[in-house]
């Protein structure tokens, strides 16, 4: 299984992997400025990876970003959404508060301003692009047919 | 006290992601954990429950951003929910010993409570929509949680239907949205209150408020869209079906309907008629399907249907009363009955859903509980719990859930309903039978092999609820009574929440909209 | 993308349907983009690839030509009964609907879009007003939106377990 | 009016399908027919005739020109929302309907849901 697939498409997912993982980062990171954001940004993401995992193999993939990474990842990004939220009640007081905005606020239309709205597109990033590299990758690894039952027993941790 | 108003979101979704990060072989430090959380919240919704007010979140004046709302009705639902997830989170520390990946049921569970929360505080009705969403796709998971292929079905057609109201409610919102320029529930108050012409049949606001009376009564089981939930509860772990019957129903169904017909609609006699039509479908059909089938876990749910039924009808009720502006003292009258028995219904219907998990638990063979003949034989604790809580339901006399039907019937009949009062008369003596049969069974004939014992976690929670299903009645009682639940009955009628928030909105707008002018003018 | 949801509806094929899904999808996003919001058009795009990869997926497992079972004629009854209810709430209440492209604020002078619009700037300093509005004004929506996807995968990940319950022998 | 008419009537070939159709992937797909009408409705809802993206650029001299031009951001960032709502939903139901067609071998809801009792344990 591992070796029916074509050296050009390899070698092509080599070279278009880091390109489609900056394109998801710079829409995260410039999310407050132009279209885009923190979803689709995350998604891109998670889009090199799969591309690798599907090119490539599965050994391929999880040597770039193992399960145990994605998963932290889905978890720490939505921490850090909740975070932001948390600090603002420890800075200003109010759950959510703009805190950085209040103090430092930038200059409109440059890359550093919307204070913490850059903090949340990175977190929704990470979020997401942990959370569907994990959905995808699960179901590629499922197998599809046959006997007997189905499912991961690695995901019945007690 | 309003600074913890935004801890009661925050802690469940906190615990839910911390307990989502750890590792599976810290088993004893998640269980312990979780139940931490759920003391925590705990606490904080009792602290919650003397005052009223609003949280701004980010600080933004509310038609702006999003506020939370803690007024008399959000307090007390806040509260119940506090108490009975409380219950369950110590009774599932033990009973989820039956499945794998505890901790994830953990953290779905606590996703589930944050959802519940945040449904009870929002007072935006596209926020709502959101946290509603939160509690009901962890509930479809809560669901299927044993990955058996039932499990599976029953998960798969709640699921799918679900979604399809969901896309209706937010079909709903929009409709409104784009009628009056705002989701936020104060200023719609505002604004539909201003409207020169009603809401009446064929105008977009009762299409909207048709579609989501719609979504959430589907969400809430009433009785022509019932069918996801007697397959549901049969299939959910014990636990989840307490909190499902107990709270996710009657807060994502019946709270979140009652504030938008209510409050953000200013009391719509027409909307009303249609949750008392729901009402009454569900008060009987739940009680038909309950007398025809002896399964245990579809008794109770089937019951619960139909007590939920009483509920939407009291509160339905209640709306038509007040909006043909008879007797403001009735219309009180029927929400409190309809509250009080939400009350109850929550304590009963999660206590019994425990004890039945308890001999699930302690027989281990399902097919044996399915059947229902003697589980309670070796279980004295359970039985006797079951006992009462089923004496509650049935509505017998020295029991909460009497004084709560009487009041529903009493003030219904003298409303000007005599025919429905009627009705629920009949159908309260037709319960009698059907709860009789359902603890005689229980505690009749072969005891099951017993495998597992019952915990005294499991034990020390039944207990709890019970304690709580009987001194429910002393809610009643004049001083308590004014204090919580004609205040959460006012709330609910109240016209226009938060006056004088709206009005210095339109002050901010105004001077925006006139310095804006000003400066156009001058570029010109 | 009306052609391409009835395509995707009644061809027989499972893989076409899903295409015919893809299609409406992109015409959805094309349409979000002439209705002048970039960010959604975006988003859209995005997600209709991945509800095309998990619906493939799902598709996989199926051989390539699936006919449909004998139909009753009840379902077909109820839908048309659905169809039927919904066209006449539609048809009175758009009679009284707001023109299309008469946007709340020019309604309405307290909506808060304006101040979205006006004071989205020097508030937030967020170029992007949706943005400002998502991430900013109503950030408390966004929790929501990303708790949901949060539990979706946690539970799509639990209900992908081997089995749920422990086995019996263990006592 | 007609754009607003053109959404429904997807949503309703989307109604229509969840009542008729009887294979699992042809009702997700009906699901996210209507779940793409609605998100189209409501974006209709915020349209100016003859408006620009919400998105303060550096071509624009003075925001109140914006204002009076850009299209209305709240629907759109309640579209965002429920747009990836609706991708989390189809997650999940694509992972159930996996799940089941493993057990029951089709994705027939008639033959999964009249399944013998038997055939379940």
């Amino acid at each position: 299984m591992e070796d029916n697939r074509s050296l050009i498409i390899k070698r092509v997912s080599r070279w278009m992997a880091p390109f489609i993982f900056l394109y998801g980062v710079y829409l995260a990171l410039y999310g407050h400025l132009s279209p885009g954001g923190g979803f689709p940004g995350g998604v891109v993401v998670a889009a090199a990876f799969i591309l690798i995992l599907l090119a490539r193999g599965e050994p391929a993939a999880l040597s770039k970003i193992p399960y145990a990474v994605a998963k932290e990842l889905d978890a720490l990004g939505a921490l850090l959404f909740l975070g932001v939220g948390l600090a603002g009640i420890g800075v200003s007081g109010v759950f959510f508060a703009n805190f950085i905005q209040e103090f430092l606020p930038g200059q409109p239309l440059e890359w550093f301003s919307g204070g913490t709205i850059i903090i949340n597109n990175v977190a929704i990033a990470m979020k997401v692009a942990g959370s569907i590299f994990l959905v995808l990758y699960f179901l590629s690894v499922l197998r599809i047919s046959g006997e007997g039952e189905v499912g991961f027993s690695s995901l019945e941790e007690k | 006290m309003n600074f913890l108003l935004p801890l009661v979101v925050a802690l469940p979704l906190g615990g839910g992601f911390l307990l989502a990060l750890l590792p599976g072989r810290f088993l004893k430090f998640s269980s312990f954990f979780f139940v931490l959380v759920a003391i925590s919240i705990l606490l904080s919704s009792i602290l919650l429950l003397p005052g009223t007010g609003y949280y701004e979140i980010g600080g933004w004046i509310f038609p702006l951003g999003i506020n939370f709302s803690l007024d008399g009705l959000s307090r007390l639902l806040l509260l119940m929910i506090a108490l009975v997830g409380f219950a369950v989170s110590v009774y599932s520390a033990s009973y989820m010993d039956l499945y794998t990946s505890r901790i994830r049921f953990y953290a779905l569970f606590l996703l589930l409570w944050a959802g519940l929360n945040g449904t009870v505080l929002s007072g935006d009705i596209f926020n709502r929509y959101v946290y509603v969403e939160i509690a009901v796709i962890a509930s479809y998971i809560l669901v299927g949680f044993g990955c058996a292929p039932h499990e599976l079905k029953a998960a798969l057609k709640y699921a799918v239907l679900g979604a399809v109201a969901s896309a209706f409610t937010l079909l709903g919102i929009a409709v409104v949205y784009s009628i009056t320029g705002t989701v936020n529930i104060a200023q719609l108050a505002a604004r539909f209150s201003n409207f020169t012409e009603p809401v009446f049949i064929g105008s977009p606001a009762f299409f909207a408020g048709f579609l989501l009376v719609l979504g959430f009564g589907y969400k809430s089981a009433q009785a022509p869209l019932h069918v996801w939930q007697p397959d549901a509860f049969s299939a959910a772990p014990a636990s989840v079906s307490a909190m499902m019957s107990s709270a996710l129903v009657v807060i994502v169904g019946i709270y979140a309907m009652s504030r938008t017909v209510f409050t953000a609609f200013g009391v719509v006699a027409l909307l009303c008629w249609l949750m008392v039509f729901l009402g009454l479908c569900s008060v009987f059909l739940g009680l038909y399907y309950s007398a025809k089938t002896d399964r245990p876990r579809r008794v109770l749910s089937y019951q619960s249907i139909s007590q939920v039924g009483y509920v939407l009808l009291a509160v339905g009720l209640g709306g038509i009363v007040y909006s043909s502006g008879e007797s403001l003292n009735l219309s009180i009258w029927l929400l409190v009955g309809g509250l009080f028995h939400l009350l109850n219904h929550a304590f009963f219907m999660s206590s019994l859903f425990l004890a039945l998990g308890s001999a699930e638990f302690n027989t281990v063979d399902v097919d044996c509980c399915d059947a229902g003949q003697g589980i309670f034989v070796d279980l004295p604790l359970v039985g006797c719990v079951s006992a009462i809580a089923s004496a509650s339901a049935a509505g017998i006399p020295p029991f909460a859930g009497f004084i709560s039907k009487f009041i529903i019937i009493a003030a219904t009949w003298a409303a000007g309903f005599p025919f429905i009062a009627l009705l629920l008369v009949f159908s309260t003596l037709g319960a009698l039978p059907v709860f009789y049969r359902y603890i005689s069974r229980a505690l009749q004939g072969q005891s099951p092999v017993s495998r597992r014992p019952v915990t005294l976690l499991m034990k020390g929670s039944l207990i709890f609820l019970v304690v709580l299903v009987v001194s429910a009645s002393f809610l009643i009682l004049p001083p308590l009574r004014s204090a919580y639940l004609d205040s959460a009955a006012v709330s609910l009628l109240e016209e226009r929440p938060y006056e004088e928030k709206i009005n210095e909105w339109e002050k901010i707008i105004k001077d925006a909209g006139d310095s804006d002018r000003k400066t156009g003018g001058i570029e010109q | 993308m009306i052609i391409a949801a009835v395509v995707a509806l009644y061809t027989e094929e499972l893989l076409s349907a899903v295409i015919a899904l893809g299609a409406v999808g992109f015409g959805s996003s094309g349409t979000f983009l002439l209705l002048r919001a970039p960010d959604l058009a975006i988003t859209q795009v995005v997600v209709e690839v991945i509800t095309l990869v998990l619906l493939i997926r799902a598709t996989m497992v199926v051989g390539s030509i699936k006919t449909e079972g004998r139909q009753r004629y009840l379902p077909y009854f109820l839908a048309l009964l659905a169809v039927l209810f919904l066209t006449t709430f539609v048809f009175f209440s758009f009679a009284e609907m707001p023109q299309f492209g008469t946007p709340v604020m020019e309604r309405f002078e307290d909506a808060p879009s304006i101040y979205y619009l006006l004071r989205g700037l020097d508030l937030t300093g967020s170029a992007n007003q949706v943005m400002s509005v998502l991430l900013d004004f109503r950030i408390y929506d966004t929790l929501g939106e990303a708790t949901v996807i949060f539990t979706a995968v946690l539970g799509a990940l639990t209900l992908l377990r081997m089995r749920g319950r422990k086995q019996l022998d263990g006592g | 009016m007609l754009p607003y008419i053109l959404a429904l009537v997807l949503l309703l070939v989307g109604v229509f399908g969840i009542f008729t159709r009887k294979n699992l992937i042809k009702i997700i797909i009906s699901i996210s027919i209507i779940e793409s009408a609605v998100n189209l409705f409501l974006i209709l809802v915020g349209y100016r005739s003859g408006g620009i993206a919400p998105i303060f650029t550096a071509r624009m001299a003075e925001i109140s020109e914006f204002a009076d031009q850009a299209v209305d951001p709240l629907p759109q960032a309640m579209v965002l929302t429920s747009i990836v709502i609706g991708v989390s939903l189809t997650a999940l139901l694509v992972v159930i309907s996996l799940r089941l067609h493993h057990v029951y071998g089709t994705y027939d809801i008639n033959k999964i849901f009249f399944a013998r009792e038997s055939d379940e344990e």
